[in-house]
């Protein structure tokens, strides 16, 4: 089958030292006749310069109405192996760690129900199964929950929540991503399959302020840790970085955004009330230097991409929480005020950083019962608009304060 | 029917401590500080002993083939133990440091690349493109393939002065890094929706596909006696959201989709604080299957920062410190009336002081 | 009607070199540097001598009285030249140094100060106030009287960290340097504007009145049969640009009118690019003749300032190195929600970073 | 008079070091009632807490629109000397330079027509003559032309331009500050008289980025002075400084903005490619460092105070433009490109800031006819919003590029 593929394009993109998603995918071409077609529509669309893709409609699994994107090809008679299409979205581990006993059970229900071909993983962090007909959405899925695995994230739902490797491999980690991540997708289960938001609603848990998982950028609940001690210091390790040549005054002193770091001899010393916890000295000395001790997170609220007011960072909402005897409370306390303010006064397609900025931060912060703080701003307003609540009444003669 | 009473829903993912390496499990939360050993070699060392990750290239489209290899390599070396990072490569976790050249010569027999760590172009975040999605003005996959091939030698070495990420999407939804990269492959339509009257009426809710453009550009109309719309083209900026929201408003265009490169964000807070990514080149017409405009000028940017920029500087803050006419002019790339901010914020963006190079 | 034919227009003003001291002419373009020999008192070279300004402080709102006293004294001591600065001090411009010891002295026992150079506070820039416009919302001579009483040994000495400008406006149109200055104390008001539908329905013009808000607050509603206008009271931000537009709307409300004091804005591009001054304290009702409490929170402010900044760093830049936080908690101003932004561009001062001194 | 003056809450801003203008009024009070009903009014002011001051009428002198604010007291029975108070404002010499013969005149002038009060000057930088009545404003205006004067702007005209002392006593000029101001200023008289614009226009000309006269804040053009070459050194002058102790590193080297500055040994050194002129190691070194021989001005292009949407500063329309043998041409040419698109698409009471955000910056600089330059931007779009004017039709076959 392979043998009639004719995708000279494609096979152009087989040259070259980085690793060829089109050699991969022929690899299965020849027992995948869906895999076959979907490199000959490609081939298509290389020719054509276009997509033929149709837009999703509604399909999924019973009683969900996420996890499942619809496709369908725009040419099913030329290419009858992808005029179903749809990719079904399967919620990863904590940290995408794998054991290949499981991942080999999985690869074997998708050799069985779709098109063995996968995206590992999707932006959002799931697991991809790219491709498999209407009529193998359930069976794929009652296959995936009976070896434990379960959907993810789609339409105007909480989305599938990721993070960063934390500690099960990293000394910065500030926080457990790995439990948050898991703790938060099994309580809002609900949230994930069964879509009733204004928008999708995205999280994600990065241990530290590297951010690994770009959580600022890509997550409405940036979760991303920190601490409010000292840096830790081991004045011998420091030494041995100077002692190696390393330019510590060019590159770790003059890089500092606040320029809290001073050397003196072979000592460091940093002023911590100064220090705005960027990372970086403690990522160019790792032994030297690390997290203090008085460790946990700061949520940032609110980003996105560009679509449609424009793209977001999150926006400092909480400035410090911490996870105490793995008590999970104050913060899904925190996200059920958060959406339940942003269901009641947002609007359909409003993201809730787009909606921030709509009704402003003072509103929404007093709609989820949390004191502002100068954390939270870059800067105090500079414009004089400022919408008094508290006024003198005549009836006051100057003396209390009037109602509003 | 019968089967229907052992349907479970609502399980969620597995919980992740059977899938962590037992090594990993006896220092978890107590990691002390990790060295590179080579690009794409990383120890972490705990009390309980040291982790050695082996960090492979995958082209993240994959199948099952891939993915069965994967397991096959983890068995013999890692004990079984694996994962993926958030930039989509592998890591293989190794208790055993033998195993770590051996490792790395059969990746290499197999076609795949070790690297991708410190001051390297890690694995592209990118999207489906015309192999999944109908939004797409571009591919994403083939796009990332022609790029990588130009800059591989960059994921298998540290030699660049700081982690450069580069992302691909390929619709204005940027379903992945491209507004906070340093270096961005972005698909754009250049001409606004064809409108299908035919359909439109049965398939799309007026009111909500007048609400879906950011600009105000859809009006109701009445075509043959049917309510559908029309969009002021003046108004138009390409954005697609009404396409998302409307199927019979479809943006490809052959003629006029293509691919424009921005350059300049980052996300860690590392040094400067997260930065949007900003467009340096508007528009290049799409040329499948390798794009060769797009991969030479990705290519000149990289060089151009590698030569010039300061050990630890991102891409943006290079910008930022040499000012953005040098970097126009360092990359021959033209300055234009595109690259001038015209949307919500757009005032922000204009330079409010006498702070010149000249 | 005869001398109707004599009367000029269009002549402008003088031309300015009637007005130069010789040797002013003579080093005219050719100044080779300045020192300062002491506060108030400035030295300038050229290739053709050295000339010497001692600056001496105005209310500004002067009579002629005053007037008539300084060209008295430069006339004395100054060969009858002297000028005015950008902040509304005298300058008096001597060829002969050994002049500048007794014109100080002189200016001393008229009851006026020398001072004003280089890391001190200078003049006030200010408004009309009470003393002259109906858009008033506090009086602006009186608090600068007020202010500087309690400042006047800055403006005499020059030992502030940097230059410290602190400008007074008496309403939201700013007339001065408000929205760009070190300290800045405005006057505002706090309640809508009352409508008097008697006058307004012939004094002015219904949709120049409904344009007139910026937050659309206004709409044209009927009272009696006349077309009147409507306040919207929830979306009012008591900007006054409807009273401007239509005197119908007056704004003056005694019990609600107040002061509010702003910090951090600079003008200069030394160092820093021009930064505009941002929320201090969000209000503080009139509380003339001296204004109490407005006058010990900004001499905290400057002493705060002055015992920890760092040498050469305006206000402005002393907050950003420490962070608002630690202006507020220094100050001991409280942080409310009047602080947080909520106009236009609000978005874009919300942290976007992690960035943050715990 | 002036004993039954009764202002016992002005009095008390009789006291302390700084200058009172409350005794200074009452210096005049006795031969001047308009001025003792000032302070006669201002004392009921601060008594009620509130002004007593209508909203101007239209009044001026013959043939102009501009130059006086018509005020009148709203209690002109209480205070009959204020019921008229107009104030005249008269156009100052380039850089408020005066010969004490000059000022009397202006003195007598006043003192005969008016209430004997200034403010000198006006923010915007006129001698503002404070308070006469009607009547007087045309024998006013005849007596001051007479000696050589003549009146400012007010409302929707050209305002009153103003400079800083420049070439007169500064050795940072980057150009004739005093000279343009003068030629500004007599070029459009008629802007200046008769106002005809969509709003006020207010011209601020500083030699150098020091900006004395708060160009980029509070002009719709600031002219701000600038150099191209390298920054002048004198290596000898600047060894005394390190001799005398002067901390160059920490006041200066740490201190300049783009770190463009070493000192090596005795000697300084500077990357003048990426000196962004901000003036700071000039001025706190001047017998050592100073500008360029290479010098010019920028033109920043709109600030404003905050009505109606936001205070702005003044962005780079012009980044470089030099007066070359007292030809103003080009400056005119620009100007004049500048009224006339915003006069034709502004809106009224929209100040020129406004109507470029409102236009956008590149339609802005399509109108007058200028270049787009990455130094009229801090950087580049973010957003992915662009409107493409060039695009293939059909009809082109994908060759050339189709018409808008
Ligand atoms: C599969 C995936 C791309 C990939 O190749 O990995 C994807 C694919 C689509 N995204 Fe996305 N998005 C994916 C991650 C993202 C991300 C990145 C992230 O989550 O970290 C973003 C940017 C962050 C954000 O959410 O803002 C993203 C921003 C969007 C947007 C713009 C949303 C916005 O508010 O700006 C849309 C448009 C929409 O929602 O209608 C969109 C819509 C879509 C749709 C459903 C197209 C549509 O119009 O309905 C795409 C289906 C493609 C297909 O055929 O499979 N996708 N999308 C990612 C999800 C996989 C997963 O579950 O792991
Ligand atoms: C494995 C991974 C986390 C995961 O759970 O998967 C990871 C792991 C580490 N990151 Fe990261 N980062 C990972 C994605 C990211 C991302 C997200 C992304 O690229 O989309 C970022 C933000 C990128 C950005 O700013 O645009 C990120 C920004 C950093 C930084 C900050 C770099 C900077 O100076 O701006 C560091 C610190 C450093 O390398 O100096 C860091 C440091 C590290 C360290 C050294 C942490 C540690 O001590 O273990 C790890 C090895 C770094 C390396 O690869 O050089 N990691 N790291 C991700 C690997 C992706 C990959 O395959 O390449
Ligand atoms: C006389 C005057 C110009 C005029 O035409 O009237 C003037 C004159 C000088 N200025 Fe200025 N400046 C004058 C208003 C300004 C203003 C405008 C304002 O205050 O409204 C500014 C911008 C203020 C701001 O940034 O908010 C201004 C910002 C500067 C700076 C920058 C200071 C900084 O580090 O930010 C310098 C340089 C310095 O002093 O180091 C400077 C330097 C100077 C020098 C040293 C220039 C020179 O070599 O002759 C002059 C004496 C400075 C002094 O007073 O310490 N001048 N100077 C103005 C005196 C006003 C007054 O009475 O105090
Ligand atoms: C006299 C003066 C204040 C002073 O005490 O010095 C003044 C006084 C008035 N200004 Fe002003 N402005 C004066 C300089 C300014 C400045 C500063 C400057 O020019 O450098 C500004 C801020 C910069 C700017 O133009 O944005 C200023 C921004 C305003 C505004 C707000 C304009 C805006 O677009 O934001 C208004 C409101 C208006 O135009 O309707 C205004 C309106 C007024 C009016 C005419 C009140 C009105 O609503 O009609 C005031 C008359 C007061 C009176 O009774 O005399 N005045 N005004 C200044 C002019 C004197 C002179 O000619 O030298
Ligand atoms: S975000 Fe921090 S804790 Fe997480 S992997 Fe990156 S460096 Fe480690
Ligand atoms: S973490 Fe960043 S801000 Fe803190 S001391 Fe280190 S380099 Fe400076
Ligand atoms: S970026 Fe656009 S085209 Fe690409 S996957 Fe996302 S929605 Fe589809
Ligand atoms: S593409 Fe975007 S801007 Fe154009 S009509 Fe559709 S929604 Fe509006
Ligand atoms: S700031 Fe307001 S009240 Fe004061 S002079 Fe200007 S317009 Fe009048
Ligand atoms: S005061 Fe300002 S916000 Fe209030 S109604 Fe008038 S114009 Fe509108
Ligand atoms: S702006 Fe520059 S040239 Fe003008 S007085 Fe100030 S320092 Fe001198
Ligand atoms: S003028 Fe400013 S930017 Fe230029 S070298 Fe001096 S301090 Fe640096």
């Amino acid at each position: 089958m392979a043998d009639d593929l004719k995708i000279p394009l494609l096979e152009e993109l087989e040259k070259g030292p980085w690793p060829s998603f089109v050699s991969d995918i022929k690899s299965v071409a020849d027992r995948k006749p869906m895999a076959a077609d979907l490199l000959r529509q490609l081939e298509k669309s290389y020719e054509d310069k276009r997509g033929y893709w149709k837009h999703g409609g509604l399909v999924g699994v019973m009683g969900y109405g996420g996890g499942v994107i619809g496709r369908y090809s725009a040419l099913p008679e030329d290419f009858p192996g992808v005029s179903h299409f749809h990719t079904v979205r399967v919620n990863q581990p904590s940290g995408w760690f794998y054991t290949t006993d499981a991942l080999r059970e999985i690869v074997d229900i998708w050799d069985e129900h779709g098109s063995g071909l996968f995206n590992m993983h999707g932006s959002t962090g799931d697991m991809v199964l790219l491709g498999t007909r209407t009529e193998e959405l359930e069976p794929t899925f009652r296959a995936l929950t009976e070896k434990g695995w379960d959907l993810g994230g789609s339409g105007s739902d909480m989305r599938t929540p990721s993070c960063c490797v934390g500690p099960a491999r990293c000394q910065n980690a500030c926080y457990d991503t790995m439990d948050m991540t898991y703790q938060l997708t099994q309580n809002y289960q609900d949230e994930l399959h069964r879509p009733m938001f204004n928008y999708k609603f995205k999280m994600k848990m990065s241990g530290c302020p590297n951010d690994c998982t770009a959580a600022i950028a890509r997550s409405d609940m940036a979760v991303i840790g920190i601490w409010k001690d000292d840096i830790k210091v081991n004045q011998e390790e420091f030494a041995k970085y100077l002692d190696d040549g390393f330019n510590v005054q060019e590159f770790v002193v003059e890089k500092c955004p606040t320029r809290c770091i001073t050397v003196e001899g072979k000592e460091i010393n940093i002023d911590n009330s100064n220090c705005v916890k960027c990372m970086h000295c403690i990522n160019r000395m790792p032994k030297a230097l690390a997290v203090g001790d008085d460790k946990g997170f700061a949520i940032n609220i609110g980003a996105k991409a560009p679509i449609v007011e424009g793209a977001l960072f999150g926006s400092v909402i909480v400035p410090f929480m911490k996870i105490e005897d793995g008590d999970y409370e104050e913060l899904y306390d925190f996200i059920d005020r958060m959406w339940e303010f942003w269901d009641e006064h947002g609007t359909a397609r409003e993201r809730i950083g787009e909606f921030i900025e709509r009704v402003s931060l003072a509103t929404f912060l007093e709609g989820i019962e949390m004191e502002p703080s100068p954390k939270m701003v870059k800067a105090p307003r500079d414009n004089p608009y400022i919408f008094y609540e508290e006024y003198f009444a005549e009836e006051d003669e100057g003396e209390g304060e009037g109602e509003e | 029917m019968a089967t229907e009473a052992k349907r479970v829903t609502d399980i969620g993912p597995p919980h992740y401590e059977k899938f962590l390496h037992p090594l990993i499990k006896e220092n978890y939360g107590k990691w002390e500080f990790h060295e590179t050993l080579a690009p794409g070699v990383l120890a972490h060392t705990g009390p309980n002993g040291t982790i050695y990750s082996v960090r492979m290239s995958s082209p993240r489209l994959v199948s099952s083939n891939f993915l069965r290899m994967v397991c096959d390599l983890a068995d013999k070396y890692a004990d079984g133990y694996f994962r993926f990072t958030s930039r989509n490569n592998v890591e293989f976790l190794l208790a055993n440091k033998d195993n770590i050249e051996p490792l790395k010569k059969e990746i290499g027999e197999k076609g795949f690349l070790v690297g991708g760590t410190n001051n390297a172009i890690s694995n592209v975040v990118h999207t489906q493109g015309w192999v999944h999605c109908h939004s797409a003005a571009t591919d994403a996959s083939g796009l990332v393939k022609a790029v990588m091939d130009e800059l591989a030698e960059y994921f298998t070495t540290e030699k660049l002065p700081a982690k450069l990420r580069v992302a691909v999407a390929c619709c204005l939804n940027m379903c992945g890094a491209v507004h906070a990269s340093d270096i961005a492959i972005l698909g754009l339509h250049r001409t606004p929706p064809r409108i299908d009257h035919e359909t439109l009426p049965n398939l799309c809710e007026i009111p909500t596909t007048v609400a879906s453009c950011p600009n105000n550009a859809i009006r109701p109309t009445s075509v043959e006696g049917k309510t559908t719309v029309k969009v002021d083209e003046d108004k138009c900026m390409y954005c697609g959201n009404c396409f998302t929201v409307c199927p019979a408003m479809p943006m490809a265009d052959p003629l006029n989709d293509g691919v424009s490169i921005w350059v300049g964000g980052k996300i860690s807070n590392a040094r400067t604080e997260p930065k949007f990514t900003k467009l340096a080149v508007p528009f290049i017409p799409n040329n499948p299957p390798r794009w060769p405009e797009v991969t030479s000028k990705v290519k000149e940017i990289v060089e151009v920062y590698a030569a010039n920029a300061k050990p630890f500087e991102r891409v943006g803050e290079w910008i930022e410190r040499i000012g953005w006419e040098k970097f126009f002019d360092l990359t021959g790339i033209e300055f234009t009336k595109y690259h001038l901010d015209d949307f919500r914020h757009a005032g922000t963006t204009y330079r409010r002081s006498i702070h010149n190079r000249y």
